[in-house]
C-alpha cells in the first residue's frame, strides 16, 4: 500500500484549555484533532481529574512537519510557562496524505 | 445535633488523608453540582417572583460592591503581607472576593434544618457576588491594559456552567411560579440535601488532597485562609443589617461574603491570568476555607447575625 | 402556564447558541435515559396488563402500518422534491417514519399536567412504531437485494439500548402490577418530570449544535422538518380516530407520528445505509422537528384532537 | 409476587445472553453502588446507637470467626477435590468466605417486601464479614511469608471502597440518629429499590459475561458454586440460632453466609495474590453463586431460618 | 533488553463502528486491541462526543506489518468512504514477539 | 526548532494496577506519565470497563532510553505473568529536554 509520512504531534495538558487550543489548532492549519481525556503526574504535580479544575487532556494532530512545528512553537510560546503541557512529536505512516 | 452532611464532608476527609481508593467519578460530580446549582436558582426563582424589583436592586447594587470591596481589600494584603507575586496575589484575591455555592448550600441546609427563616432572594445575590471579583482579579492582576480580550473574559465568566445554571434556574423557577415546579420537586427539591450529602462527601476528598500544597506554601496562606473569611463575614454582616436583611439572611450573606470560590473563580483565572499559579488559591479556598465555613465559620456567622440584631434593634 | 421541562429546552438551547461552556457528561445523559426509557416501559407495562390483547392487537397492526406508510410517503418527497441522494432520502424517511421518545416523553407531561386522560398502552405503541421505518429505510435504500445482512440489521434493531429498555419496563411492569412497582416508584416515576427536564436541558445543547448544518443544507430541510410532522399529525389523528383513542391517546398518537427519532434509526441507519449523511437527518430530526414538536407542535395535535373528536361525534 | 427488581436482574441477563448492546456507563455503576453501600450503612447505624456493644461484640466475634471457617472450608474442596492450582484455590475460597453486597441488599428487599423484621446491625456484620477471608486467602495462598506486605494489603482491605463506605454510613446514622437522617432520607431511603434494580440491571449484563468462562473451566466450578453457598447458608443458620437471631435475622445472616465476594474481594486478590487467575473466581461468584442466591437462595434460606427455628423452638 | 519491531496502527472513528471493527479485527488475525473514547473534529466536522451519535473511539492495534496494511486496506474500503475514520501507522518495539 | 530524543513507553493493563504502576514509576525516575481508560482485548481475553474489574488504563511515560528499558523490565519481571498486561515503545522527539 502507498503510504505517505506525517509527524503525530501529541500534547499533554490541562483540561481548561481544551477550548482554546482547538481554536488555536484551527488558526494554525491543523486539518484535524483527537482529543482524550487524561490524568497524569509532571512536574506540576499529580493531576488527576477528580474535578474539573485538575483533569488534562491528551490531543493528537497528524499533521506535516512544519504544521507540527509551528504549533509546537505557538504552544510553547503561549502555554509552557504557564500551564501543565507536555508535547512530544513522531513519524507516521497515513494512506491518503490529502486528509492531513 | 451535627448535621448528617457535615459528616459526610468529614468522611470524605478522612478518606482522602488515609489515601483511600474512594473516589467519586467526575461525571457523578458533576452530576450532582449541576443538580445542586439548578435547585438553589429554582427556589430562588420561585420567590423573585414575589418581590418588587425596587427592592431587588439595592440589594444587587450593594453586593456587587460588596465583592469589589473584599477582592480590593484582600488583594494588598496578599501582595505586601503575604509576599505573593502581583498575579498570585490578584488572583487568590478574585477567589476570596466570589463566593462558594458548596459553602452557600451548607448555609441554607443549616438555616433550614433550625427552621431559620431568610429572604428568598438570596440565590440572586449569590450570582451576583460570583462576577465582580473575576473581574477586579483581571485588572489587578494585568492592569486596565488593551490586551486583555475582555470579550473573551465576559463569554467566560457569564457563560460558565455555574452562572448559566443558577441564573436559568432563577429565570424556570421566577417564569413558572411555586405550582409550576412541583412536578419537578422530587428532583430538585427532595433530594437536595442528599445530593449535597455526597456532593460534600466529594469535597472532603478534594479538601484533603489539598494538605501537601498547604504544608508546602505554609502558614500565611492557612492564617489569610481563615482570618480572611471572618473578617469579610464582619463585611458582610454589616452590609446585611444596613439592607434590613433578617437574622437568616444576614448568616446567609455572610457566609457569602466569607466563603471562597473554587469553580468560576478558577477556570477564569486560569484562562485570564494564567501566570497565577492555581495551587495556591485552591490550596487556601479548598484547603483551608471550605472546611473551616463548613464546619466552623457558618455557626459563627449566625451567632454573629444574631449579636448584631440584638445590638442594632437596641 | 407554560411546562418548566419546555424552559429547560430553551435553557439548553440559549446557552449552546451562546456557546456556553455547559455540558451534560455523557455518563449523565446515558444515566437519564436510561431511567425515562425504563419508567415509560414500567408505566405502560403496569396497565397493559388490564387490556385483554384482543384488543391491543389491531391497535399494533394498525400502527406498524402507519410506520410504513409514513416513511414510503416521505421517501419520495425527500429524493423528488428535495433532489437528495436515494441513500440520504431513504435514511431520513426512515427517522420521521419513527418515534422520538424525548417528544413522546413530552407529550406524556403536557397531557398529565392538564389532567388529560389517555390510553395506557401507548408506550406499546410507541416500541411498536421504532422499528417498522427502520425496515422500510432499508430496503428503500439498497432494495431487496442479498446482500443486505439482516440478521445483523434484525439484532441493531430489536437489541438496541431503546427497544430493550422499553420493552424489559413494559415487561416487568406487566409481570408485577401497580403494586409491585410500589418500591421503585420513587425512582422511576417521582422523579420522571425532573429528569425530563434534564435531558430536555442536554437536548436543547445539542439542538443547538443542529443550527450550523441546518444553515448549510438550506430551506428545503426546514421546510420538511416543519411540514413532515404536520401531514404525520393528521394522519395519526385519523388512526386514533379510527382506533377509538381518547383525546388525549389520540393526541400522543399525533405526536409519535410526528416525531422523528434520533436514537434508534440514526444508529441502525449509520450501520445498515452508511453511505447516508447521518448530519442531514440529525440537523432535519434535531434541530428543526424536535424544537418544533416540543414547543408548538405538541398543543397543536392537542387542539387537532379535540376538534377531530368534536367533529367525529358530530 | 415476584420482586420488581429480580426482574431487572433477569432483563439484564437476557439482554447479555442475547448481546444487546446494552449497558450502564462506568460512573452509572458507581454512582449507583456508592448510593447502595451509604444507604445500607446508614440504615444499619441509625439503629445500632440502640444496642448495647455487649450485645454486638459476641455477634460480631462470631460472624469474623464464621467467615474464617467458610474460607477455610472451601479451599481443601477446591485445592484436592476441585484440582485448582494453590493460589487459585486460596483466591475462590476467600471469594466465598467473604460477603455480597449486592446479595445483602437484595435479601433485605426481599424480607422488607414481606415485612419480616430483622436485627438492624446486620450492616455492621456485612462488614466485619468481608475482611476475614480476605486475610485467610492471602495466607493460603502464600503461607505466613515474609513477603507478604501486610502493610499494603491492610490499606487495601481497610480503605477500599467498600469498607469506606459502609462504614461510614454506620458511622454517620450512628452518630445522627434517625431524625437527623430525615433530611437525606428521599435520596438514601426513598431511592433505595430504584437504585437496586437499576445494579442488578448490570449485574445481570455482568452475570451474562461470565458464561463463556464457565464453559471453559466446566462442570466442577458449577457445582461448588451452587454447593458452597448451600453448605455456607446451614453455616449461617447456625450461627444465627445460637447468637438468637430472629428468623429474618437468621435468613440474613445465612444469605451473608452463602454469598460470594465480587467487589472488594477480587480487587484484594488481584494485589495481594496476583498469580490467580480472576476469571476463575469471577465466573464461579458471578456467573452462578449470585444469581442462584438472587434468584434461589433467598428463598430457600429464608425457608430454612422458619424451619430451623420451628425446631428449635420445639 | 532483547526487543522486536512491530507496528502500531492507530485508528480514529466513529463510536457506532465499535462492535463491527472488533469483529473484523478479530478476523484479520489482530492478536488484540485497545480501544479509549475520544472525541475531534476533522474532514466530517466536530465530532465532541456529547451524546451517542457524536462519540469518537481510537482504537490502537500491534501487530505485524502485513497484518496492519491487511487492516488498513479493509478499513479504507469498507469504511473510509462512508465514516469519519483516520489511520495511521509506526513503528514500535516490543518485549515479546509472540504476543503480538 | 531544536529537539531531541526520548523514548515513548505505552502500557496498556488492568487498571487495578494504577496505584501501584504509579509508585512504581516514581521509584524508577520516570519524571511524569499520562493515564487514560481503555478498554481491549488480547490474550487474556476481552476487557470492556464494564465495570470495577474488567478495565484497562493505558499508560505513557516519555523518559530517556535506559529510563524506558528500566521500566519495561520492571513491569516484565513483576507483573507480565499474572496481569493483562502489554508494552511497547518508540522514539519521539521532545523541545525540552529537561522535562523528561
Ligand atoms: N515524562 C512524562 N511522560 C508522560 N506524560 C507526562 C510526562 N511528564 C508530564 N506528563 C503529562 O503532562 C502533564 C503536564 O506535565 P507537567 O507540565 O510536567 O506537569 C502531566 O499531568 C502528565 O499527564
Ligand atoms: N489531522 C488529524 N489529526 C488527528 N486526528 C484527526 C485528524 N483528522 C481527523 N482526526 C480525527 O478523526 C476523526 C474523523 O476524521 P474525519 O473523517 O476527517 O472527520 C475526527 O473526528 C478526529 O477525531
Ligand atoms: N496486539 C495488541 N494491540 C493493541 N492492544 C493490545 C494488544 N494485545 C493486547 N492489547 C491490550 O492489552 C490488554 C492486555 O493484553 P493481554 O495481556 O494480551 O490480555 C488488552 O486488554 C488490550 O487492551
Ligand atoms: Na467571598
Ligand atoms: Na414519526
Ligand atoms: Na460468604
Amino acid at each position: 500500500m502507498h503510504s505517505h509520512t506525517r509527524t503525530l504531534l501529541t500534547v499533554v495538558t490541562e483540561a481548561v484549555l481544551e477550548g482554546t487550543l482547538a481554536r488555536d489548532l484551527d488558526r494554525l492549519n491543523a486539518h484535524g484533532y483527537t482529543i482524550t481525556d487524561a490524568r497524569g503526574r509532571g512536574s506540576r504535580g499529580v493531576r488527576d481529574a477528580g474535578w474539573e479544575a485538575s483533569g488534562n487532556i491528551r490531543i493528537e494532530v497528524v499533521c506535516d512537519k512544519a504544521t507540527a512545528d509551528a504549533i509546537a512553537a505557538h504552544l510553547q510560546e503561549h502555554y509552557y510557562d504557564d500551564y501543565a503541557m507536555i508535547l512530544f512529536m513522531s513519524d507516521v505512516a497515513v494512506l491518503r496524505r490529502e486528509k492531513f | 445535633m451535627i448535621d448528617p452532611i457535615i459528616l459526610f464532608f468529614l468522611l470524605g476527609g478522612v478518606a482522602g488523608l488515609l489515601r483511600s481508593e474512594l473516589r467519586l467519578p467526575a461525571a457523578v460530580y458533576e452530576f450532582v453540582s449541576i443538580v445542586l446549582l439548578l435547585s438553589i436558582g429554582l427556589k430562588g426563582g420561585v420567590e423573585l417572583a414575589k418581590q418588587p424589583f425596587s427592592i431587588l436592586l439595592p440589594h444587587m447594587v450593594a453586593v456587587v460592591a460588596m465583592g469589589f470591596l473584599l477582592t480590593l481589600i484582600a488583594f494588598p494584603v496578599l501582595r505586601y503581607l503575604g509576599r505573593f507575586k502581583r498575579a498570585d496575589a490578584a488572583s487568590i484575591a478574585a477567589h476570596y472576593g466570589s463566593v462558594s455555592v458548596g459553602t452557600f448550600a451548607v448555609a441554607i441546609a443549616y438555616l433550614s434544618s433550625r427552621q431559620i427563616a431568610f429572604e428568598d432572594h438570596m440565590p440572586l445575590l449569590l450570582v451576583m457576588l460570583e462576577i465582580p471579583a473575576i473581574l477586579v482579579g483581571i485588572v489587578l492582576a494585568r492592569g486596565l491594559s488593551r490586551e486583555t480580550h475582555w470579550r473573551s473574559v465576559a463569554h467566560e465568566v457569564f457563560l460558565g456552567k455555574g452562572i448559566v445554571l443558577l441564573l436559568g434556574g432563577l429565570l424556570i423557577g421566577w417564569a413558572v411560579g411555586p405550582n409550576g415546579l412541583k412536578p419537578i420537586e422530587p428532583l430538585f427539591f427532595d433530594l437536595f440535601k442528599g445530593f449535597l450529602a455526597l456532593f460534600l462527601l466529594e469535597m472532603g476528598l478534594i479538601t484533603a488532597k489539598q494538605v501537601g500544597s498547604l504544608r508546602r506554601y505554609g502558614p500565611f496562606l492557612v492564617a489569610f485562609g481563615i482570618g480572611m473569611p471572618l473578617f469579610s463575614a464582619l463585611v458582610g454582616t454589616g452590609v446585611g443589617l444596613a439592607l434590613g436583611l433578617s437574622i437568616g439572611g444576614t448568616t446567609i450573606l455572610a457566609t457569602l461574603a466569607a466563603s471562597a470560590s473554587y469553580i468560576a473563580v478558577p477556570a477564569a483565572m486560569r484562562i485570564s491570568v494564567p501566570e497565577a499559579n492555581p495551587t495556591l488559591s485552591l490550596a487556601a479556598a479548598l484547603g483551608i476555607t471550605f472546611p473551616f465555613n463548613v464546619l466552623l465559620g457558618i455557626p459563627i456567622y449566625h451567632a454573629l447575625a444574631v449579636w448584631a440584631h440584638a445590638f442594632a434593634r437596641g
